[in-house]
């Protein structure tokens, strides 16, 4: 089967994150398929590259891109909630001008519609709430 | 054509996540989903008129509320119980809701393909 | 046949009055305490619950009622069911 | 000496504030405020034994509770009539905590210069 | 004697039953519901209750009970009490 | 009379930053002295240089850098909590080899015995929960 997966809550103030990753690990070794998964409210701040997880923590932001090199899963962040909460790829730091690009490889930034295209060719959606 | 439902049971300052999931609201509408609201619980503040959020610098839910059916958003449902325990009057909420029971709402929420929750 | 995943004690009040006969019931995350608290297994006689053992034991809980299950389960669930609904208020 | 109270009312792994706020009781203890914790609601849930969050990837809250008193730490109280409603055995509890009715807590609250909340 | 900031409706709830006599409550953010909902306004008439105008204008809300104040008047209750709680489950 | 003040949540993601920054201006309006800001939790994320609020929404931490300029107020972020969650000065960008500094000026990471070092000159202590 497809899944679309949503992840909302924030890495490091919610568990939200490790719950969906257990998820995702399950749902590929049965077999199944995961179009893409959707980073949305503080869940953004998953594709943050500059965290620094507290030692023998779990690293949110790593554990995703290794997931995701693995199963060639789209890591999608939402770039309305992404970029005010400081989510830059290179394209939107040159366009408001800040310091720096903030997103980590390799999530991407995309609009809302990519997570209704995504839902629309699934089988199944599954939420992480905070 | 499929069937999404947006359920918001938190009052509309309590976070950001109200007016982001209208907009999730919005984009599902526009790609063609079949888009419904139901609030419930302390969400049925979200349809209190005359909400006014300047002052804290942010958007308006209820404005952003009152553009959904421009958007195609049409079928807007409230829990009675909840309406009831917030000693709201139903005339007066605005976008005018469905009330629905608790019954109704679990054959609402059977209907669906995707459910999403703010 | 809806999948309601249940997040917290608060979230089970919400979704237990809007459940329907062939529904399941999965606690996970600080929804698990509902499985050890009396008060609220009350109201789940009529539902069927799972409950994931790994919220159960990250947070201590050992004697509970409701079927347990693992990540694996909950994939093979939100197969057999829609559609998959979170509850966390 | 200043007195500080931390009010824990969320289950232990609702999110990260419990452990940050653990933290925060050290190094008030640290500093030489007389440092108290009180746990209320839900979040007498943080002193149920045998947690274990290796699986979570994150720290066990029941073993940073239980190294409080090493830092000076060693007034825990708990809200009697939340570990009654909890259904929890109160001789189980890890760090055994004093118990409290809400009017000892009042009082409790009225002699505090500072009052956090996680 | 104390004074208590209420975020909500269940931070009233949690903040009712710990007060003392002269504390004074604040209902601010989501906690102005309580000022307007009458199930919540039985507990409040022991409490000396005030209420912040711009949370209760935010949200639409009018007719409520509790003296309104401003950002200034809750500077001045804060000068004048101690300690200062924050309510917000 | 001096305060401290304390504030927990997430910028955009609550409204905790709006309610503080009123009751500071406030505060110092009626004559009283800010010692410190202090940010925790979810609120370091008030310290980020890269956020680009919605057009017409408040910037949060423009709004706090005009006040502390203003007013010659300290913006005090938690190091522990501000570092695993992306918040990183040019010192902890180097230490740990991340990709570029995050922090806003004239924000500062600064240990917690910084907010308990406050509160003890201080009459008053104000959290702003999420």
């Amino acid at each position: 089967m497809k899944f679309t997966i949503a992840v909302h809550g924030a890495p490091y103030g919610s568990f939200a994150n490790e719950r969906a990753l257990k998820f995702c690990q399950a749902c590929v070794a049965s077999g199944h398929e995961i179009v893409r998964v959707f980073f949305y409210h503080e869940a953004v701040l998953s594709g943050l590259n500059s965290t620094v997880p507290p030692q023998d923590e779990i690293d949110v932001t790593q554990a995703w891109a290794d997931f995701a090199d693995t199963h060639q899963t789209e890591l999608a962040v939402c770039i309305a909630n992404g970029i005010k909460r400081g989510v830059l790829s290179d394209t939107e730091q040159a366009r408001y001008d800040k310091p720096s690009p903030t997103l980590a490889q390799p999530f991407e930034l995309v609009g809302l519609g990519q997570l209704i295209d995504a839902m629309a060719s699934s089988d199944r959606y599954v939420e992480f709430p905070a | 054509m499929k069937k999404m439902l947006v359920i918001f049971s938190t009052p509309p300052y309590q976070n950001s996540h109200t007016v982001e999931m209208l907009e999730a609201a919005m984009v599902g509408a526009v790609f063609d989903f079949q888009v419904s609201l139901l609030f419930r619980d302390q969400g049925v503040w979200c349809l209190q008129n005359e909400q006014n959020a300047v002052s804290l610098g942010r958007r308006t839910v209820g404005k952003v509320l009152q553009a959904m059916p421009a958007y195609d958003v049409s079928a807007i449902y409230a829990c009675a119980p909840s309406v009831n325990a917030a000693h709201l009057d139903p005339s007066r909420l605005k976008p005018l809701p469905q009330l629905l029971e608790h019954s109704a709402q679990a054959i609402l929420l059977a209907e669906q393909h995707f459910v999403l929750s703010a | 046949m809806a999948l309601h995943l249940v997040y917290s004690i608060r979230g089970f009040s919400a979704c237990h009055p809007r459940l329907q006969q062939e529904d399941v019931v999965v606690l996970l995350a600080d929804g698990v305490y509902c499985a050890v608290n009396p008060t609220a297994a009350d109201n789940t006689q009529n539902a069927d619950l799972r409950v994931m053992t790994d919220d159960l034991e990250i947070r201590g809980l050992t004697t509970v009622s409701g079927k347990r299950i693992d990540y694996p389960d909950l994939v093979e669930l939100c197969t057999q069911h829609t559609p998959i609904i979170s509850w966390n208020d």
